[in-house]
C-alpha cells in the first residue's frame, strides 16, 4: 500500500511507514495509563528531494504531531520512519548531529519560537555555532547573508524580536532554520498566524529558496487555498487518519474523498457571493473517533450504513500516485463528489486557466 | 429616497485619537462611511488598521484612553457620541448588537447559558416569566444550530467547544433581532469547518431577515461570500469602498490591489513566482 | 512581491533601549536610593556611630535626645542612635542572607523541577506542599528554641523556610517558558540541557528570580524582626532592632526613643524594600512578560 | 474513568492534610529531642541525684530508641493524651484546649473584619485605577504591610490605650464579663493583625477587578444593554473574587503564625504565647502540644480555604471528560 501512494516520479527521501502516535500521561499514584485514541493512526507517506508535500487537516487531526515526531520531539508509538539512511524513530537527543542539521522545523508562532531575550543576530548565529563550529565573530558575515536571503536588512541583527513585525519575525525563524543548511524543512502552520500580505511574502520567499536549494518541505496547514498553488503533493488527514494522498492537481480535482470534498466546500470562493446556505447544524463531532470502521463515517454524507462504521475502508488508487481511502468506488466518488459545487467551480477555474 | 432614509448608520469625517504615554495619536482619520438598511457591509483591513476601534466607536463605547476628536456617528438619526448612558443602553442589545471575535471569552464564565439569555431578554422585556425565557432561549439556540438546546441552558460556557461558544455568542446577539449587527472578526482563529458553519448561519440570516450587518474582518475571501459592499481600511482611513465585485475583482487603489493579490485562492494561480518550479512549465503537468 | 511587504506590514518602532533600572517607576527609584543609604550606613557603622553600640552608661539612663545623644539613651544608658546604626548591620546581613539563601536554593530547585517535569516534578511539588502546610513561625521557634538562638542559625532557618515558596513560583515561570517553542526549537537543534537552561531559559526567568529575591528580602526582615522581638533572634547585648523594641517596650513611658528609633528604622527599610519589589514586579512580573510587545 | 472531580480533590486534599500533620508531629518530636538535657533532668531539676534520675529514666523508658518513643508519644496523642506539663503540672490537653479557643476567637474576629474591609478597599481602588484614591490606598496599605506587627501593636497601645485611654493596653480576656468587653479588649490586637493582612488582599482584589472589568464578557454584558449594577455585581464581581479569596485564604493561614507575635505584645493568653513561653521554659509536653495544635489549626484553615476555592470555581466544579 505504501508503495502505491508514493509518487513514482521522484526519488523519495523521507519515508513514513505505518506511523502511529499516542498522547498518554502516566498517573503518578494509580500507575495506570489513560487510554486515549491514537493522535496519529497508521499513517504512511513519503517526501522526495526538492518536493513539497502539504499535510492538510483541521486542528486535532494530528498533523503537528507528525511533524514533531519526524523532528524527534515526540515518540512514535509504532511505525518505521527513515530519512535517507537515518532512522527517525530515535528521539532528537539521541540523533546524530548530521541528522539534526538536515531536518529543521519552523513553528506557527514566531513570537513563541524566538527567544525574546536574544538579539536576532545571536538567534541566527546559534545553529552556525552548533553545527559548523563558527565563533560569533566568524558567523557575522554568514548571519548578514542569511538575513539577506530572507530579505531583511542586515542591521536587523542588532534588534530584538519585539522590535520587528510578525511577518519579519517569521522570516527570522526561517533564516535560523536555513542557517543549518537543511535538506528537509518541516513547516508547521507557519503562515496561519500572519496577515495575508505577510503570508504571501513568506510563501514566495520559501518558494524561491526552494528553487535555489532543492530543499524538501513538509508543509502543514489547515488552509487548502494556501497549498493549492504551493505544494507538489497533498495528503489530507482526518483525526489522525490519512484519507487522500496525491499530486496537487489530482487532489483538487474529482474524484474527492468525501472529507476532502467537505474541506474544499468550506473554502470561500473569492469574489462570488453565496446565495444559499449549507447545512447550518454544528457538526456532531463525537469526543473520540470510532474504534472500528472509517474515522470519518459519523460525519460523512455518503456513508454506506452497516459497512462504513464496521469495516476499515480500503485504499483505492484512482490515478497514478493518487489514492483515496474510502469504501466507495472511484467511479461513485466521482459521481457523488464531482457534482458538488466545489468540483464544478474548480473545473471552471481549470478551464479558465487553459 | 433620501440618504438618511437609506442609511442606518452614518459616520461623517470621524477622527479618533488614542492616548499612549501621555500623547494622543490618531487611529482613525477623517473617516466617512454609511451602513445602508438591509445591507451587509464588509470592513476589511490588516491588523492595526483601526477597524476594531471603528467597530467599538460605532457601538457607542467610550474609553478613557480614547477620544472622538472630530466628526459624528449617527445611528438611525441618533447621535451616539452625545447620547446619555441610559439611552445608549436602550439601544444596545435591542437595536444594536455585537458578535465579538472570541465568543468563548465573551460569555461570563460563572453564569450558565440559561442565565445569560434570561438576563439579556429580561433587560428589555421585564415581564417575561421563567418558562417563556427558557423557551425563547431554546428557540434562539436551535436557530444557530446548537445541538441539545435544552441541555445547553444548564451548562457553563467552558463546557462548549470554541465553535459552539461562537454560536452561543451569535444567538445572544440575535436574541432581540437588532437592526444592526456588528460582527468583529467572528470567524478568525476558527477551523475551516467551524468558519463555514458560522458563515452559513449568517447567509441564512441574510436571506430570511435582511438584517443590516457590518462585518469586520481581515479575511477578504470570507467577506466576499456574504457582503453586498466592501470597504477597505488602511492606516485609519477608508481607501476604497464599493460593491463587493467592484472592489475585489476590479480594485483601483494600490493598497487594495496588493491586498487582493496576496490572498490565497483555489481558483486562480497567484503570482507565477509562487508556483512550484515543477509547474511553471505546464507540459510537466502530466498524469 | 517584496515591495508589497514594505507597503503592507506595520513594523513596531524599535523602543529606545534603556537599562532595566531606568525603566523603574519613580517610587521604586526613590526606594532604591533609600536602600542604598541603608547599605551605606550599615557598612560605615563604625565610622558614623558616635559611640560603641554596646557600651553601657555612656550617658545616664533614659536621656532625651540632645546634642550629645541625638536619639537619647536607653535603660542602660547606651546611645540609641549608635545602637540603631549598628542594628542596620544585623538586619541587613541576616535578611539579605536569608533572602539570598531562599532565592538561590528555591530558584535552582524550581527551575530544575519545572524544566524536568514528569514524576520528579509531581513528587517534589507534593513535598513542597507538605512543607508549606506547616506554619513557618512554629517551625522557626522550634528549631531556634531547641538549637539555641544565634544570628546565623536564624538567618539560615528563615531562608530555608522560604525555599518552597520561591521554588513554586520559579517552577511555574519555568514551566510556562519551557513550553514555548523556542525551547522546543533548541531541543530540536540538539542543544544540551545545560545550554538550554542557561541560554534559553535563564534569561526568561531572571525577572522572576529578582522579584522573588526582593519579596523574600522584605519577608525575611519582618520575620527576623519578629523572632528578635520574641527573643529568638540575635541575643543581648547585640544591637538588633527586634530585640531593642522588646527591651524598650517595658519602659516606653520613661522614654519612647529606644523603641521608636529601631521601629522607624525597620518600618522604613521594609517600606523601601516593598516599594522596590513593586517596581521590579511591574518591570519583570507576569504583566510585563505577557505584554512584551 | 469519570470520577466526580470535587469529591476526588477533597479526598486528595484531606489525605495531604493528614500527611502534613504527620510530618509536623515528626518535626515537633525531633526538634524537642535536640533540646539540651533530657526529660528526667527537666522534671527533677538541677539538684537531682544520679540515682533518682536513673530511676525516673527507667520509669519513663527514656533509654528506648527514639522511634519507639515517638510511636508511643504519637499513640498517646491519637488518644488525646498529650502528657503532663512540667511547669504547670497539669495535663497538657486540658490546658491547650482553652488556649486554642482563645486563639481561634482572636483570629476569627480579625478575619471577620478583614474580609469585608480589604475587599471593599480593593474595589474602591479599582473604581478609578491610578486615580487619587487608588494611589493613596496603595501607599497606605503598602506602608501598613511594611511595619512589623509588634511595632504596630506597641504604638497602638501607646496611642489608643495609654494616651487616649480608648482601649485596654492588654487583652486580659479572662476578665471580660460580656461580649462587649471581649470586643473592646480585642480591638487593638484585631486592628494590629489587620494592618499586616490588608495590603495583599486589597491589591489582589484591585488587580483582578481591573482585569475583569477589561474582559470581553464584561464588555459584552454592557453591550447587551444590561444595567451597570447588574454588570458589576453579576458579571464582574463573582469573577474578580476568586483571586481575592485565594489571598484571603493565604492570609488566614498566615494569621495562625502572625498571631504568635501579637499575642505576646498584648499578653493575650493564646496558643502562640503559650508556645513561646513553653519553649523558654523547656516544657517539652507543652511545646509539643501547643505546636501540634497550632499546626493543626493552620492545616485546617488551609484545607477549608482550598475547598472553598474549589467550590467557587465552576470550571473545577463541572469538568467535562
Amino acid at each position: 500500500m505504501t508503495a502505491m501512494i508514493r509518487s513514482t516520479a521522484i526519488v523519495p527521501q523521507l519515508h513514513i511507514d505505518n506511523l502511529s502516535c499516542r498522547y498518554e500521561r502516566p498517573h503518578l499514584f494509580s500507575g495506570r495509563r489513560n487510554k486515549t485514541p491514537p493522535a496519529v493512526d497508521d499513517v504512511s507517506f513519503a517526501v522526495g528531494a526538492g518536493e513539497t508535500l502539504a499535510l492538510v487537516g483541521e486542528s486535532g487531526s494530528g498533523k503537528s504531531t507528525i511533524a514533531r515526531t519526524i523532528a524527534g520531539l515526540f515518540p512514535a508509538a509504532a511505525g518505521r520512519l527513515r530519512y535517507g539512511g537515518h532512522d527517525l524513530t530515535l528521539p532528537v537527543e539521541r540523533r546524530a548531529a548530521e541528522l539534526r542539521r538536515l531536518i529543521q522545523i519552523i513553528f506557527q508562532n514566531p513570537d513563541a519560537s524566538l527567544n525574546r531575550r536574544h538579539r536576532i543576530g545571536s538567534i541566527i548565529a546559534r545553529p552556525l555555532r552548533l553545527f559548523f563550529g563558527l565563533s560569533d565573530a566568524d558567523s557575522r558575515q554568514e548571519v548578514a547573508s542569511l538575513l539577506e536571503a530572507v530579505r531583511l536588512p542586515t542591521d536587523y541583527a542588532e534588534r530584538f524580536p519585539s522590535e520587528i513585525s510578525g511577518g519579519e519575525r517569521q522570516r527570522v525563524a526561517i533564516a535560523r532554520a536555513l542557517a543549518a543548511r537543511p535538506s528537509l524543512l518541516l513547516c508547521d502552520e507557519i503562515v496561519s498566524a500572519l496577515d495575508v500580505s505577510a503570508q504571501a511574502t513568506i510563501l514566495e520567499l520559501l518558494r524561491s529558496i526552494q528553487t535555489q536549494t532543492r530543499l524538501s518541505m513538509l508543509f502543514i496547514t489547515h488552509d487548502l487555498a494556501v497549498v493549492r498553488w504551493f505544494a507538489d503533493r497533498v495528503a489530507v488527514l482526518y483525526r489522525g487518519h490519512l484519507c487522500e494522498v496525491g499530486p496537487v492537481e489530482r487532489v483538487f480535482a474529482p474524484p474527492y474523498h468525501p472529507y476532502t470534498s467537505l474541506l474544499l466546500e468550506a473554502v470561500p470562493v473569492f469574489g462570488r457571493r453565496r446565495e444559499a446556505a449549507g447545512d447550518a447544524a454544528s457538526p456532531a463531532v463525537t469526543s473520540s473517533p470510532p474504534t472500528t470502521g472509517c474515522a470519518f463515517a459519523s460525519q460523512c454524507r455518503h456513508r454506506i450504513d452497516g459497512l462504513c462504521r464496521s469495516a476499515e475502508p480500503p485504499w483505492r488508487q484512482v490515478a497514478p500516485g493518487h489514492a483515496i481511502r474510502c469504501h466507495l468506488e472511484a467511479s461513485d466518488l466521482n459521481r457523488i463528489t464531482g457534482r458538488a459545487a466545489t468540483g464544478a467551480r474548480l473545473q471552471v477555474a481549470a478551464a479558465q486557466k487553459s | 429616497m433620501t440618504a438618511a432614509a437609506h442609511d442606518l448608520m452614518t459616520v461623517a469625517s470621524l477622527t479618533v485619537d488614542y492616548r499612549q504615554q501621555g500623547q494622543w495619536h490618531s487611529v482613525i482619520r477623517d473617516l466617512s462611511l454609511a451602513v445602508r438598511r438591509g445591507e451587509i457591509l464588509g470592513l476589511a483591513g490588516e491588523s492595526g488598521c483601526g477597524k476594531s476601534t471603528l467597530a467599538s466607536v460605532l457601538l457607542g463605547e467610550r474609553r478613557g484612553e480614547r477620544r472622538l476628536r472630530a466628526g459624528s456617528v449617527q445611528f438611525d438619526g441618533i447621535d451616539l457620541s452625545t447620547l446619555r448612558a441610559r439611552e445608549l443602553r436602550r439601544l444596545r442589545g435591542v437595536r444594536l448588537a455585537l458578535v465579538p471575535q472570541n465568543g468563548g471569552a465573551s460569555l461570563t464564565p460563572t453564569l450558565r447559558i440559561g442565565s445569560l439569555f434570561a438576563e439579556t431578554l429580561r433587560a428589555h422585556r421585564p415581564h417575561m416569566n421563567k418558562a417563556e425565557l427558557a423557551a425563547e432561549a431554546r428557540r434562539q439556540l436551535s436557530q444557530v444550530g446548537l445541538p441539545d438546546p435544552t441541555g445547553a441552558l444548564a451548562r457553563f460556557p467552558h463546557q462548549f467547544s470554541g465553535g459552539q461558544q461562537q454560536r452561543i455568542a451569535l444567538a445572544l446577539a440575535l436574541c432581540r433581532m437588532p437592526d444592526l449587527l456588528i460582527l468583529d472578526e467572528p470567524t478568525t482563529g476558527q477551523d475551516a469547518m467551524t468558519r463555514r458553519g458560522i458563515i452559513d448561519l449568517l447567509i441564512r440570516l441574510r436571506l430570511s431577515s435582511r438584517m443590516s450587518m457590518l462585518y469586520v474582518s481581515h479575511d477578504l475571501a470570507t467577506l466576499s461570500e456574504i457582503c453586498d459592499r466592501i470597504a477597505i481600511m488602511h492606516a485609519g482611513e477608508i481607501v476604497e469602498i464599493g460593491q463587493m465585485e467592484d472592489v475585489l475583482l476590479r480594485p483601483r487603489h494600490p493598497y487594495t490591489r496588493a491586498l487582493v493579490a496576496s490572498i490565497p485562492r483555489l481558483e486562480a494561480p497567484p503570482d507565477p513566482a509562487l508556483l512550484p518550479a515543477s509547474r511553471r512549465t505546464p507540459e510537466r503537468i502530466t498524469a | 512581491m517584496t515591495d508589497l511587504s514594505v507597503l503592507l506590514e506595520s513594523r513596531p518602532r524599535p523602543a529606545g533601549r534603556r537599562f532595566a533600572l531606568q525603566r523603574l517607576p519613580v517610587s521604586a527609584k526613590v526606594a532604591g536610593l533609600v536602600l542604598l543609604a541603608y547599605a551605606a550606613v550599615a557598612m560605615l557603622a563604625p565610622a558614623i556611630a558616635p559611640y560603641p553600640p554596646n557600651e553601657i552608661f555612656v550617658g545616664s539612663p533614659f536621656e532625651p535626645p540632645s546634642a550629645a545623644f541625638l536619639l537619647g539613651t536607653d535603660s542602660l544608658g547606651r546611645d540609641v542612635l549608635s545602637r540603631t546604626i549598628y542594628g542596620s548591620r544585623t538586619i541587613l546581613l541576616m535578611g539579605g542572607a536569608a533572602a539570598g539563601l531562599s532565592a538561590s536554593i528555591g530558584g535552582l530547585l524550581g527551575m530544575f523541577i519545572g524544566y524536568r517535569g514528569g514524576v520528579l516534578d509531581e513528587v517534589a511539588m507534593r513535598m513542597l506542599e507538605i512543607i508549606m502546610s506547616i506554619p513557618s513561625i512554629i517551625f522557626a521557634l522550634l528549631i531556634v528554641g531547641s538549637l539555641g538562638a544565634s544570628a546565623p542559625l536564624v538567618a539560615v532557618t528563615v531562608g530555608l523556610l522560604s525555599v518552597p515558596n520561591v521554588a513554586r513560583v520559579v517552577r511555574a515561570a519555568t514551566q510556562s517558558v519551557a513550553s514555548e517553542d523556542f525551547i522546543t526549537a533548541a531541543r530540536a537543534r540538539g542543544e544540551t540541557s545545560l545550554s538550554i537552561v542557561l541560554r534559553e531559559l535563564l534569561p526568561n526567568v531572571t525577572g522572576t528570580l529578582i522579584v522573588e529575591f526582593s519579596i523574600r528580602t522584605g519577608y525575611s526582615i519582618l520575620f527576623i524582626g519578629g523572632l528578635g522581638f520574641l527573643g529568638f533572634g540575635a541575643q543581648p547585648p547585640t544591637a538588633d532592632w527586634g530585640l531593642m523594641v522588646n527591651e524598650g517596650r517595658g519602659t516606653i513611658d520613661a522614654s519612647i526613643w529606644p523603641v521608636a528609633a529601631p521601629a522607624a528604622g525597620m518600618a522604613m527599610l521594609v517600606t523601601a524594600v516593598n516599594l522596590f519589589t513593586d517596581g521590579v514586579n511591574r518591570l519583570f512580573g507576569p504583566a510585563e512578560q505577557g505584554g512584551v510587545r | 474513568m469519570r470520577v466526580a472531580p470535587i469529591p476526588r480533590l477533597i479526598v486528595t486534599r484531606l489525605a495531604l492534610s493528614v500527611l502534613s500533620l504527620f510530618v509536623v508531629s515528626l518535626i515537633v518530636f525531633s526538634a524537642v529531642e535536640l533540646l539540651p538535657g533530657d526529660t528526667a533532668e527537666r522534671i527533677l531539676g538541677r539538684e537531682a541525684t544520679k540515682e533518682s534520675l536513673a530511676a525516673l529514666r527507667t520509669q519513663l523508658r527514656l533509654s528506648d530508641p527514639a522511634p519507639e518513643r515517638y510511636a508511643r508519644w504519637l499513640g498517646g496523642i491519637v488518644q488525646g493524651d498529650f502528657g503532663r506539663s512540667l511547669v504547670a503540672d497539669r495535663p497538657v490537653f486540658s490546658y491547650i484546649a482553652g488556649y486554642l479557643g482563645r486563639t481561634l476567637l482572636l483570629g476569627g474576629l480579625a478575619l471577620l473584619i478583614h474580609i469585608p474591609l480589604s475587599i471593599g478597599l480593593g474595589l474602591l481602588a479599582a473604581a478609578r485605577p491610578d486615580g487619587a484614591s487608588d494611589l493613596a490606598l496603595s501607599a497606605a496599605v503598602l506602608i501598613g504591610m511594611s511595619i512589623p506587627e509588634f511595632v504596630v501593636g506597641i504604638f497602638l497601645i501607646m496611642l489608643l490605650a495609654n494616651d487616649l485611654q480608648l482601649f485596654p493596653p492588654l487583652a486580659l480576656i479572662d476578665q471580660a464579663k460580656s461580649f462587649g468587653d471581649v470586643i473592646h479588649m480585642l480591638a487593638l490586637p484585631v486592628i494590629t493583625l489587620n494592618f499586616a493582612m490588608t495590603a495583599y488582599v486589597v491589591r489582589q482584589t484591585r488587580n483582578s477587578m481591573i482585569e475583569v472589568l477589561k474582559s470581553d464578557y464584561v464588555r459584552m454584558a454592557s453591550l447587551r444593554g444590561l444595567s451597570p449594577l447588574r454588570v458589576l455585581f453579576v458579571h464582574a464581581l463573582p469573577n474578580a473574587l476568586s483571586p481575592a479569596i485565594n489571598a484571603i485564604a493565604l492570609n488566614a493561614s498566615w494569621l495562625v503564625g502572625g498571631i504568635v507575635v501579637v499575642e505576646v505584645v498584648f499578653n493575650y493568653p493564646g496558643l502562640g504565647r503559650l508556645l513561646v513561653e513553653s519553649i523558654r521554659f523547656h516544657d517539652v509536653p507543652m511545646i509539643q502540644g501547643a505546636a501540634l495544635a497550632l499546626s493543626a489549626a493552620y492545616i485546617a484553615v488551609n484545607l477549608v480555604a482550598d475547598i472553598a476555592t474549589l467550590l467557587l470555581n465552576p470550571k473545577l466544579r463541572t469538568r467535562t471528560a
